[in-house]
């Protein structure tokens, strides 16, 4: 649908939340003592943050959780039954206030998910999620969703955009069908904009990530990786803080006759992951496992998926505990 | 797919009294994987044992689980049951009905409940057994008797004649140890060389026993039936084989003023020299520390002298590497030095002698030819005292323990003086006197009433010297502790039997536990007394704590059949629940990482290290590796291994875990 | 380190020589300590036959003050002193509810930290170090070493020297140039606590001790202990009565001893207060 | 509580307590029926984990038993098995797990009314200390977190 | 630190060693492993009060030993982790240089494995001071509060084991977490499998753990997951009277005993 331009004042954004969080399930960010910020289900409208950078976890869990269970059995003496997971229970909710870069994500992993075959859960989850995405008032040197082709107001993902203004308010970018059923529960509150002055931040450029990729297509033996991966744990952080990262394990859990099956997060930079039964491991060392990892994000996806598999959050570069620095090295990268 | 055969044993009533055995057998019938789930009077009784054999035919078991007694009682039975039915026999498990349920608990569902968590948390774990094989070792049927006293005599002569070889280890330069330095023994006062030499001299002309004398164990490898063992061969300085043993050598020697440690240092002896007349191998040994020739570099008097040019002086020590099969320790014992025992005077005034030495003086071959005089000028003492327990069951000296031998001797002592000395007065003062033994207190007896030697019951504070008398200060608790004062011509420390210098560092090459007090540590002090906690290494006479002469001896012919049992089998067969380490294609190997904190927890050395190499011999990786003829089974190794790398079969990390899962859920 | 002296009654009473020579002693090798304030009787005599909470009690009280003054170390010159401190000390330490129970009846917090020093430990600490630069006059005589019963017992709780053939007085003597003699009577009884009631038993086992030391020819015997040295010294005249001989030998305080050596005058180590003179010096 | 009957399993070695405990058989002494024995070869041989699977999976309470010190039957067995008990039982109470519900204890062959006072105690306490909801609320708890979303 | 430098460069040049392992500061200011191979790269290397991490996390790491023979620069936890690699047989002192730094910043001289022993030994070797009070207030607590601290804490995690990871003494090929016969631990991050991990982490340092605090540093949902092995280093030291990587020859606290261990708690 057309994009419809409207002013939100802050007091208005609160009834609207309101009024969300007392019918649905809403996902919003707060940030605790420990100044980490974290999305939980309708906490009170004080205490969502409106101007934090990023939150430790991206939000990818709203549609790709921790665990999912796939289906529940029981073992009788010679039979099983098999009961599965009544995907339409799964809720609408509301994701209010994301970043740009994270709400994104969520085009890249359906390109995953819904790749070939639609995978049920994630989709019917996407399907029930509504986004209230919230332009960037603050960035940090670990963000470069400039580098990746998006910006501080991207609206790409969100039904509904807010861009903070200097004054405090807010536009309101309705993009969707989704978004405009959200507008109309109190069209009241929706004001028409004028030319106040945005609080959008700016994100420096780092690298250009058409370079990267051509880059890559050339670059698999390069000496680069092993150079750069050295200090590399092999821990899962990088990953499971990624908004796109898409690995996942599937496990049953038995307990007496009753059982489960379900999927949860995975990483490739695990030596397990690729580990096979015989002992032998395709990516027998870190540098293999990070060189996949960047590769990829920024070259198998491009290729196959048609999408880059990075938005910029910066998570993966923040939250490593050896600061492999995701953007410092393609920089590199895109010139070797 | 598993098919799991479950027997509910009513065990006459003792089961079925308390619980409902068809109830039992019918919920576990429910079970998947259970296709046979029955109850029985009495499962061990021959018909019972038939039901098992012909099910596993009838439904192809693969596992079975029999609900009775205590596996403690009748795991054997059942498995063994099982095998004769073609099933692996440690794919049957016990669930104990009797003692853990039926017997302890009143009659009600809950029993029951509970007999069914019993029988449920077996039938999970059987479907994870598999099926084991006994493991076989060979066994290499030479055994090796560590010390040539009285103890290792008898040992090896029992296990030579068995038809098994021998080969005897001594450290110095003949066999026959303390006792051939006894005078005469209790309670027969039968001549110690007359019994003794008969048995040294069999020993070396035995053809089933090798004797190396003057040579000592260098290192102990491998495990029960499978030790390898390096033994040097000190340098004797004299070619045995051409050496006749004449003696001429010994009589030149300049060199004589050397304390002879066969007489305990009352008479000398030279450098080349044969330790005592019946000495076994008959032959002398060059002793380089105070040999003129190895001190100055010249003389060589015996090289000259021997008519066969017997004399090796380059020769040197040799290093001999042998399989054996078992191994048998007597190194016997020592007596604690008296000098530790300052106010006892010894020492300091020559005419105080311990046990050893009063043995050598009373000996027809001793350096006075038995007859008693003292040290310091050759008198007869005409007052002599005994102080038993010198140093014994005196924790303040350090030796808690009774050395069992000194009363015997003390008494035995006083004895030989009075019969050689009969105007002599003798003195003994005890604490208590322990006679317990054939004829034993009898003996003692004798010493007192026909005898009449003076037993003082109390200890003694201080000996000294006064006028050329000895002073004994002691006590005499049995006239209310009043203080007594005898003077003595003569005083005798019946000093405490102590480890052999040693015997510490021999028990670290054997690996096997020794005592505070250096002893070696027997594997159970009521069941297992010969054994060590080391499968394969036996113990014989005092290296395990003072004994007697029949003790020792019939110790040590415990220890021979224990060595001829183990050498009665071609190969060693035990029960397969061992440790493993896992295994994995290159290039894992093992997820063991080789930290080696399991070698540290095994109380059985049974951890190894085992290296894989490139062809070219360079180590990839090293990784624990279990000797299955060593480990017991305890699994400690298997619950410290961080990465999970070593599981116990019977009890594996998989069996376990389903027992846990089984007890606590609903299947 | 604060050092602290613990005289007891006989250091201020019958022994006062032996006090006199050991402060000497500390004077001549610039030793400070500091008399334990407000002391009181250790319960050596009758106490500890009598009550044992009394004969802890008493000893605690001490130590808790010593404590309490910061006294690292306590010097007790008396052998029969030094041992009830120790043994208190000991047996507080081993059984804590014991321990409460004394500091409740002391109404002092005890923690028996301060270490006890018989004279002996004490020279081999600060006496011995400097002793041979600074002897002047070599004790040159044979002198026959009496320790006493209780400078080395009970052994299990002091764990000092050979309970039966003690050494470190000998030792002491010798680095001062005398010549110990072989001497078996080093522990015997000497009739110590029967001192006051019993003199003919004192005098019977005192004797011995003189005797034999007389004997071996020895030219005076050297103490450690007052209670030793009143029934070897005080009482000579009811031993020689008792032995019909007359007894010469001197009986020394090692103290004294030692202060001859460095060239202190009889005087100064309170040698005039014997009772048998001391020819010797 | 009154009717409350705790879930009990006991982790005994085979030489000492579970030979202990067929000896409170043979003595018909009679204790409550609560508990359920698992037999190991030695005490070193069982693993902390197997503790938290038990409480995971319903156990109210837990006994854990072997031969007592210098009695081992493979000599230091329950000696290592001691320092990871107290290793085990500092981290349970830092970490706040309710170790009121874990007995250790020495009991050998010999002592089969031991045993059984040794079980009785444990199950009375237990009766007291009831369910261990705190525990399986987290396991619940856990499951439910995995749903969040649905 | 220009010495550290200089001897760095001394150690390439000499052929002594094949690389250094050392800090350098990222582009984003924060200090960072970094290993020198080049004389002349060695100028990056520095050593000031950002540089926390524990080094000895890639002495075992397979791509770092394939460099060479190693130099690590070294402050006490490091140093400790070395001795604890050697007795655990993962390394041998043979095949590593130690640059040894002081607690103040400045370089030591370790000449050898013995003069870090000596080092160590006289070094305050119980938990940081700034751990210790927040041990001290958790014990504070009683048992249903800690249990609910732990809860929370313990529900964010997410299994991405880089507790593990940083670790030095977790150096293990295959870890018990990826045992699944049996699943030991599950393998979803929930609450209870989140403990049960911790758990398991926790008892396997039990003695090991040298208290460098990097379990904690790098866990990215910020877990004070250090705290559980450092309580555990406390009791340690209370019952057993011992630290960790105090010797090359030490053997862990639980792989030994002493016969007359005490512990209150078995009837």
């Amino acid at each position: 649908m057309e994009t419809i331009r409207k002013l939100i004042r802050k007091q208005s954004l609160e009834k609207l939340y309101n009024q969300l969080s007392a019918t649905r399930k809403v996902y919003a960010p707060v940030t605790a003592a420990d100044s980490q910020t974290e999305y939980k289900y309708n906490p009170a409208f004080t205490d969502i943050t409106f101007d934090h950078i990023r939150s430790t976890l991206s939000v990818k869990n709203v549609v790709f959780p921790k665990v999912e269970n796939l289906f529940f059995y029981s073992n009788a003496k010679t039979e099983s039954t098999i009961t599965d997971v009544d995907i339409n229970k799964i809720p609408e909710v509301v994701l209010w206030g994301a970043h740009p870069c994270d709400n994104a994500a969520f085009d890249i992993l359906s390109s995953i998910f819904c790749w070939d075959i639609t995978d049920e859960f994630f989709s019917k989850r996407l399907e029930k999620l509504v986004v209230i995405g919230l332009g960037c008032s603050k960035s940090d040197e670990y963000c470069f969703c400039t580098s990746v082709g998006l910006a501080p107001d991207s609206a790409k993902g969100s039904d509904i955009l807010l861009i903070p203004l200097q004054n405090g308010d807010y536009l309101a970018d309705i993009l969707t069908e989704k978004g405009n059923n959200i507008v109309q529960l109190s069209p009241e509150l929706f004001e028409t904009a004028g030319d106040e002055k945005s609080a959008l931040t700016e994100v420096k450029q780092k690298f250009s990530h058409d370079k990267v990729t051509t880059k890559l297509a050339t670059a698999f033996e390069h000496p680069f990786w092993v150079e750069n991966s050295l200090r590399c744990l092999g821990c899962g952080a990088c990953a499971y803080v990624c908004p796109t990262c898409a690995c996942f394990d599937i496990q049953d859990e038995t307990r007496g006759k009753d059982g489960k099956r379900y999927r949860s997060w995975d990483s490739c930079g695990f030596g397990l992951f690729t580990l096979h039964t015989s002992g032998h491991n395709p990516r027998e060392v870190q540098s293999q496992r990070w060189r996949q990892r960047i590769m990829h994000k920024f070259s198998y996806m491009p290729d196959r998926n048609k999408s880059l598999g990075c938005v910029g959050c910066g998570r993966c570069s923040s939250g490593c505990p050896v600061d492999m620095n995701i953007a410092e090295q393609l920089e590199v990268l895109q010139n070797i | 797919m598993a098919r799991i055969g479950v027997f509910i044993c009513h065990c006459g009533e003792n089961i079925s009294a308390t619980v409902d055995c068809g109830k039992v057998a019918e919920s576990i019938g429910k079970l998947k994987h259970v296709v046979l789930s029955t109850d029985y009077k009495y499962m061990c009784s021959d018909p019972g044992q038939t039901l098992i054999k012909d099910a596993i035919k009838e439904h192809k078991l693969t596992g079975v689980v029999v609900s009775a007694c205590s596996p403690r009682m009748h795991e054997p039975t059942f498995r063994k049951a099982c095998a004769e039915g073609g099933l692996n026999p440690f794919l049957c498990e016990m669930a104990n009905l009797r003692e853990h349920c039926s017997w302890v608990h009143e009659k009600n569902d809950l029993t029951t409940e509970k007999a069914i968590d019993i029988v449920r948390t077996q039938v999970e774990k059987v479907k994870l057994n598999s099926a084991l094989q006994p493991i076989k070792v060979p066994v290499t049927k030479t055994a090796m008797v560590i010390g040539g006293g009285i103890a290792g005599i008898q040992s090896a002569l029992d296990i030579a004649n068995t038809g098994h070889k021998v080969i005897m280890v001594e450290r110095s330069p003949s066999i026959g140890g303390h006792m051939s330095q006894l005078s005469e023994t209790f309670p027969t006062l039968d001549c110690s060389q007359c019994i003794l030499t008969p048995r040294m001299v069999e020993v070396a002309q035995h053809p089933n026993i090798t004797l190396y004398t003057y040579a000592e164990v260098e290192s102990v490898e491998g495990f029960i039936g499978n030790f390898k063992v390096k033994i040097r061969k000190k340098a004797k300085s004299l070619d045995e084989k051409v050496c006749t043993g004449c003696g001429l050598c010994t009589t030149k020697c300049p060199q004589k003023k050397i304390p002879n440690e066969f007489e305990q240092g009352m008479g000398m002896r030279p450098a080349i020299y044969v330790p005592f007349p019946q000495a076994v191998p008959n032959r002398p040994v060059i002793d380089k520390e105070h040999c003129t020739y190895y001190l100055k570099g010249k003389c060589k008097i015996c090289e000259i002298v021997c008519p066969t040019k017997a004399i090796r002086f380059d020769q040197p020590d040799e290093i001999l590497e042998l399989e054996i099969g078992a191994i048998v320790v007597a190194t016997g014992f020592d007596i604690k030095h008296a000098d530790f025992f300052p106010e006892y005077g010894y020492g300091k005034y020559k005419d105080i002698i311990d046990g050893l030495q009063f043995e050598r003086l009373a000996s027809a071959s001793g350096p006075t030819s038995g007859e008693i005089r003292r040290p310091s000028d050759g008198e007869v003492p005409k007052n002599i005292v005994f102080i038993a327990c010198a140093g014994s069951r005196d924790p303040a000296k350090g030796i808690a323990y009774c050395s069992k031998i000194c009363c015997m001797y003390t008494a035995k002592h006083a004895m030989l003086y009075k019969h050689k000395v009969h105007d002599g007065r003798a003195h003994v003062f005890y604490m208590d006197i322990r006679s317990g033994g054939k004829n034993y207190d009898e003996f003692v007896r004798r010493a007192i009433e026909e005898d009449h030697v003076n037993y003082i019951r109390g200890r003694v504070s201080t000996v000294y010297e006064r006028d050329g008398k000895l002073i004994v200060k002691g006590v005499d608790t049995l006239l209310g502790g009043q203080p007594v004062e005898v003077v003595a011509d003569m005083v005798v420390l019946a000093t405490a039997g102590v480890a052999n210098a040693g015997a510490e560092e021999l028990a670290q090459k054997l690996h096997v536990s020794y005592d505070q007090h250096k002893f070696f540590a027997e594997a159970h002090p009521k069941l297992k007394p010969v054994e060590t906690n080391t499968a394969g290494i036996f113990l014989a006479g005092a290296c395990q704590n003072p004994k007697d002469i029949p003790d020792a001896v019939s110790q040590a012919s415990g220890s021979a059949v224990k060595v001829a049992a183990l050498f009665s089998q071609e190969m060693l067969t035990r029960e397969p629940l061992v440790a493993v380490v896992n295994r994995f294609c290159p290039p894992m190997y093992s997820t063991c990482v080789g930290c080696f904190m399991c070698q540290s927890v095994c109380p059985y050395q049974a951890i190894e290290r085992e290296d894989f190499k490139t062809r070219d011999g360079k180590i990839i990786k090293t990784v624990a590796k279990i000797n299955e003829g060593l480990c017991q089974g305890c699994g400690t190794c298997v619950a410290l291994c961080r990465s999970k790398s070593i599981d116990l079969l019977g009890y594996s990390n998989n069996q376990v875990h389903a027992e846990v899962m089984a007890l606590l859920n609903e299947y | 380190m604060k050092v602290g002296i613990y005289p007891g009654c006989s250091l201020t009473g019958s022994a006062r020589d032996y006090n006199e020579s050991v402060f000497a002693l500390a004077e001549a090798f610039g030793l400070e300590f500091t008399q334990v304030p407000d002391w009181n009787c250790c319960g050596a005599t009758a106490a500890h036959n009598l009550n044992k909470e009394l004969s802890l009690a008493l000893p605690a009280r001490i130590l808790a003050i010593a404590e309490k003054n910061g006294l690292e170390e306590i010097i007790v010159p008396c052998a029969a002193c030094y041992s009830r401190l120790v043994v208190t000390q000991h047996e507080l330490k081993k059984d804590p509810e014991l321990k409460n129970r004394i500091s409740e009846v002391i109404e002092m917090d005890y923690r028996g930290t301060s270490k006890i020093l018989n004279v002996i430990e004490w020279i081999d600490k600060y006496i011995i170090p400097k002793l041979e630069e600074k002897t002047v006059k070599p004790f040159n005589y044979k002198v026959a070493c009496y320790y006493g019963c209780l400078l080395v017992r009970p052994n299990k709780i002091l764990n000092y020297d050979r309970v039966e053939d003690p050494q470190s007085l000998d030792i002491v003597m010798n680095k001062i140039g005398a010549t110990p003699i072989d001497y078996p009577y080093k522990t015997e009884c000497c009739g110590a606590g029967l001192s006051i009631s019993r003199t003919d038993i004192v005098s019977k086992l005192s004797g011995k001790i003189i005797e034999d030391a007389e004997h071996r020819g020895a030219e005076a015997i050297v103490v450690a202990c007052p209670m030793c040295h009143s029934n070897l010294d005080m009482r000579r005249p009811d031993i020689n009565k008792y032995w019909k001989t007359e007894f010469k030998i001197p009986v020394i305080f090692v103290t004294q001893a030692i202060g001859l050596a460095i060239g202190l005058s009889p005087e100064k180590v309170g040698l005039k207060r014997h009772f048998v003179d001391v020819t010797i010096s | 509580m009154s009717d409350f009957e705790p879930k009990v399993v006991a982790f005994v070695c085979n030489w000492c307590t579970y030979a202990g405990a067929d000896l409170t058989g043979t003595s018909r002494i009679k204790y409550a029926s609560n508990v359920k024995i698992i037999r190991f070869p030695c005490t070193g041989r069982i693993d902390f984990m197997l503790l938290l699977k038990a409480f995971a999976n319903g156990a109210d309470g837990i006994i854990v038993s072997g031969c007592h010190p210098n009695d081992c039957h493979y000599t230091s067995g329950n000696f290592h098995a001691k320092r990871r008990w107290i290793m085990f039982k500092e981290l349970m109470d830092f970490m706040g797990v309710d170790m009121n519900r874990i007995t250790f204890s020495w009991v050998s062959a010999a002592e089969g009314a031991r045993w059984a006072e040794v079980v009785n105690t444990t199950v009375t306490r237990l009766r007291e200390l009831g369910p261990y909801i705190s525990y399986k609320e987290m396991v619940n708890n856990s499951v439910e977190e995995e749903v969040k979303n649905e | 630190m220009s010495n550290l430098v200089t001897k760095a460069k001394e150690l390439l040049d000499s052929k002594t060693v094949q690389v250094i392992i050392g800090y350098e500061a990222g582009p984003t200011g924060l200090a960072r492993p970094v290993f020198v191979t080049d004389p002349l790269k060695a100028d990056k290397l520095i050593y000031d009060e950002r540089c926390v991490q524990n080094l000895a996390v890639y002495l075992t790491k397979h791509e770092v030993k394939h460099l060479g023979k190693m130099a690590i620069v070294a402050t006490l936890p490091v140093m400790r982790s070395i001795m604890m690699l050697i007795s655990e047989q993962q390394i041998t002192s043979e095949n590593i240089v130690v640059i040894g730094i002081s607690s103040e910043g400045t370089l030591l001289d370790i000449a050898d494995i013995q003069v870090m022993q000596g080092y160590i030994e006289k070094s305050d070797l119980s938990n940081p001071s700034k751990y210790k009070e927040l041990l001290a207030e958790l014990n504070k607590l009683t048992p249903e509060e800690k249990f609910a601290y732990w809860q929370k804490e313990l529900s964010k995690c997410i299994k991405c084991y880089a507790c593990r990871q940083a670790c030095p003494m977790c150096y293990c090929t295959r870890c018990a977490v990826e045992v699944n016969q049996p699943q030991w631990i599950p393998v979803q991050s929930n609450t209870h499998g989140n403990m049960d991990w911790h758990v398991l982490r926790a008892m396997h340092l039990a003695g090991r753990c040298i208290s460098c605090g990097e379990c904690g540093r790098a866990c990215p949902v910020g877990i004070p997951c250090h705290l559980l092995t450092m309580h555990l280093t406390d009791q340690v030291y209370n019952y057993f009277k011992v630290y960790a990587g105090t010797s090359e020859k030490m053997s862990s606290v639980l792989s030994t005993y002493e016969p007359n261990d005490k512990e209150s708690f078995i009837i």
